[in-house]
């Protein structure tokens, strides 16, 4: 008996094997019938970049290209690629009446406040080094990086891709001061 | 002396209206392939050159025509250049007993079924001389393959073309078509599902086409026996590739889908249509199934296929006779 | 003979004639299996000539597709090599004697067929398929039954031969 | 010269060009093809005598047809007997398996 139960089963599984070939089938027509998803690039633009990563940028803040970052440089440190440099902004030169009252504070015994801007005077980037692997975004105390979604940065040389990300960021606010050459990828971004 | 005869020079019409159509078939049947690879994919295939890429496969063989031919070192000069050209002139003979409207036969014998049989063998011919002169490895890998595929799915594929004519009691493929009526219900896939079955898998096997692409299987061994093939060399093969398919497809559709009969439309045109639906299958299948192992491929063909054949043979005899009887 | 018939029969001639040269003399034994292919394909349009086209098509199916695939197995499997079973040819006296021996028989045998021409009735007959097949049944069936039987055992015998032992049994 | 004639030459050179091979070949697959040369000779010689003289015709092809059902089986049996050869010996060579001794 357990001959024909091994046979019974075998058979079985033939016919559900060869029910499976056709289930592949339907499933290849399937496909073969719904619209497609490839954009004909250079023809047609692309649209959905929500999940490109492209080069980096600054998150700007609220005041228009002022960018959130306090150029602690924690990024720079944690890049593995070294493709980041912060300069940071030197302390503007005290008045004398604040050198004044420095001195007053220093004779109080309190600590004098730092005037020091904290935001970046150049975030230099080089997008030729970079490996996009968003180190510097996890280790960003304040969340002032970001991946652009361009898809269509291109350029000439080398240097064209040696961005200083805070000039992007004014560039992109539209404030004074606007250099051409310096964001190639500035104005494109989208998402 | 008398002029050319005339059976002679219907022959010479044909075999030149063979060659124009397998290499216009060769080029739509590619284009027709990535076209509808793509749109599995949801990809849009070709589509650059002529509207909607037409032109595609006209480029690639101006391309191909315009390559250099290339000969591996220590390869078997003469045998080399033998195989392509012995794969791809047997198929232009395939095509002369196909019949594809009525009276619409390059060549009316006898023995049409039993033609196309014997020359499609030759084909395993040039796939073992090509794996072999081609001093590589892998080449010959692959066309040890193909012969042991090819080889072992002639067999199912003769018994369940057999079991038709046994029905149709004639080798000729017009008058097998004639035996079979206008509608679906009188076609011979009615009265032999299994035949057709197995002659369609075994169509695989013969044609090599995926799942059963074995000895040109790319992942394992680059491109099987015709590695070593550059330009029209490969070319050929391909070409050769197409044509087969579309031979097969024709004698199935002409021994089990009624040939040219069909309602409404003109003969020839249920016949192209019937071929490239088949083929389209043939496509399709391309596309979703996996590459079969080696041995499961064999398994298939002597464990399967080949008794259900015998049985169906056996079968079909058998009640051919009772109704000789009744 | 037509005038067609002629040209083709000189041209099966000289197919037959290159591929058994080829068959006989390549250092090569692949070389030697496409020269047997040819002279098989020439037999077949002599056959084709001779109005037994079923004989040309079994010949072109058992000849070229199954046994030059057994035959090229045979080289594979035996592993030879472009240059290596043929390579050296056969020593001077050896090549005389069988060029005596085939000599001697294919001028007896020449001799016969020239000075002794059967009566011929110049056009080949036409034999149908239908006819074929009633043979095969009837008058010659017990050679038909013999044959598959022949077939059968020595298809078993090599199996049983070549059979690869596993395991030390 | 009759037709019937001409043939008959043509076998007979099938079956010289066969024999020769066999007698001057030195590895067995070189006699095996030579072998199938001299069964081409005798079917092509057949079928030419039974076409062309009022010999029975049906009786002519059907022996070229065993002929080659006996060629098919005899390929399959030397292609064993190949096989085990090149597993004993390494070789097919003829002078090299000339040795009795088991």
């Amino acid at each position: 008996m357990t001959v024909v139960k091994v046979m019974m089963k075998e058979a079985l599984q033939t016919v559900s094997d060869l029910w499976s070939l056709m289930v592949g089938l339907n499933v290849t027509k399937r496909y073969f019938l719904e619209p497609q998803i490839t954009v004909r690039y250079p023809w047609k633009e692309v649209h959905n970049l929500a999940t490109f990563k492209g080069h980096l940028e600054l998150v700007s803040s609220k005041t228009p290209g002022k960018g959130k970052c306090i150029s602690c440089g924690m990024c720079a440190m944690a890049c593995p690629s070294n493709c980041l440099t912060v300069v940071k902004r030197k302390a503007p030169k005290p008045t004398p009446e604040e050198e004044q009252a420095l001195a007053e504070a220093k004779a109080k015994g309190e600590k004098p406040k730092d005037k020091t801007p904290k935001d970046p005077e150049k975030f230099l980037y080089d997008y030729t080094l970079c490996s996009l692997c968003g180190t510097c975004m996890e280790n960003c105390p304040v969340g002032a990086l970001d991946f652009t979604g361009s898809a269509y940065l291109a350029g000439y040389t080398r240097e064209d891709f040696h961005f200083d990300l805070v000039q992007v960021l004014k560039n992109q606010a539209g404030l004074e001061g606007v250099d051409e050459t310096a964001a190639p990828g500035a104005g494109q971004s989208e998402g | 002396m008398n002029a050319i005869p005339a059976e002679l020079l219907h022959i010479v019409i044909g075999l030149v209206a063979v060659a124009a159509s397998v290499g216009l078939i060769g080029l739509v049947m590619v284009w027709v392939e990535r076209k509808v690879a793509g749109h599995i994919q949801r990809r849009p295939g070709p589509f650059e050159v002529g509207p909607s890429g037409v032109l595609q496969p006209l480029c690639d063989a101006l391309k191909l025509v315009g390559k250099q031919l290339f000969m591996p070192l220590g390869a078997d000069p003469i045998l080399f250049w033998l195989a392509p050209v012995l794969a791809f002139l047997p198929v232009l003979l395939l095509f002369l007993p196909l019949p594809v409207g009525d009276g619409l036969q390059a060549l009316d014998v006898n023995l049409g079924l039993l033609l196309i049989l014997a020359f499609s063998g030759l084909a395993v011919l040039s796939v073992l001389l090509a794996g072999w002169a081609s001093n590589n490895k892998y080449g010959l890998l692959g066309a040890a393959r193909g012969v042991a595929q090819s080889v072992a799915y002639e067999i199912p594929l003769l018994l369940s073309v057999l079991s038709v004519s046994f029905v149709a009691g004639s080798l000729n493929l017009a008058t097998v078509v004639e035996g079979q009526g206008t509608w679906p219900w009188n076609w011979n896939i009615m009265t032999q599902p299994l035949a057709f079955l197995i002659y369609f898998v075994s169509a695989f096997g013969e044609t090599n086409r995926a799942p059963f692409d074995l000895p040109e299987a790319e992942s394992e061994l680059t491109a099987g026996f015709h590695t070593e093939y550059s330009g029209m060399g490969f070319g050929l093969f391909f070409l050769a590739e197409y044509a087969n398919m579309v031979v097969v497809c024709a004698v199935a559709t002409a021994l089990f889908l009624g040939g040219w009969h069909g309602p409404v439309l003109p003969g020839p045109v249920w016949f192209v249509l019937k071929v490239s639906s088949l083929m389209l299958l043939m496509v399709f299948a391309r596309w979703t199934f996996p590459r079969v192992r080696f041995d499961q491929l064999l398994n298939i063909n002597w464990k399967w296929l080949l008794p259900l054949a015998v049985a169906n043979l056996l079968l079909t005899a058998f009640f051919v006779k009772l109704a000789q009887f009744a | 003979m037509e005038d067609m018939a002629k040209i083709a029969f000189g041209l099966y001639t000289l197919i037959i004639l290159g591929g058994s040269v080829l068959a006989v003399g390549a250092k090569s034994l692949v070389r030697a299996m496409v020269g047997l292919i040819a002279t098989l394909l020439g037999v077949a349009g002599m056959y084709m000539l001779l109005n037994s086209p079923f004989m040309a098509l079994m010949q072109i199916l058992i000849y070229v597709g199954a046994i030059s695939v057994l035959i090229f197995f045979a080289i594979m499997l035996t592993r030879a090599d472009a240059g290596g079973e043929e390579a050296e040819s056969a020593p001077l006296r050896q090549n005389l004697l069988s060029l005596l021996a085939v000599l001697s028989v294919g001028g007896i045998l020449g001799w016969l067929v020239l000075t002794r021409p059967l009566a011929t009735t110049g056009v080949p007959v036409e034999v149908s398929i239908e006819k074929l097949g009633l043979g095969l049944l009837g008058p010659y069936g017990l050679a038909f039954e013999l044959i598959s039987v022949v077939l059968l055992v020595s298809m078993a015998g090599a199996v049983l031969l070549a059979w690869e032992r596993r395991n030390g049994k | 010269m009759s037709a019937l004639t001409l043939y008959q030459l043509v076998a007979l050179i099938l079956l010289m060009a066969g024999l020769f091979g066999i007698a001057q070949r030195r590895s067995l697959v070189g006699m095996l093809i030579s072998v199938e040369l001299m069964l081409n000779g005798a079917g092509l010689s057949i079928v030419a005598a039974s076409q062309l003289t009022p010999a029975n015709a049906v009786l002519g092809q059907l022996g070229t047809l065993f002929v080659m059902g006996l060629a098919a089986a005899e390929a399959t049996l030397v292609l064993a007997i190949i096989v085990v050869i090149a597993r004993r010996f390494g070789t097919t060579k003829t002078s090299v398996v000339s040795t009795l001794k088991g």
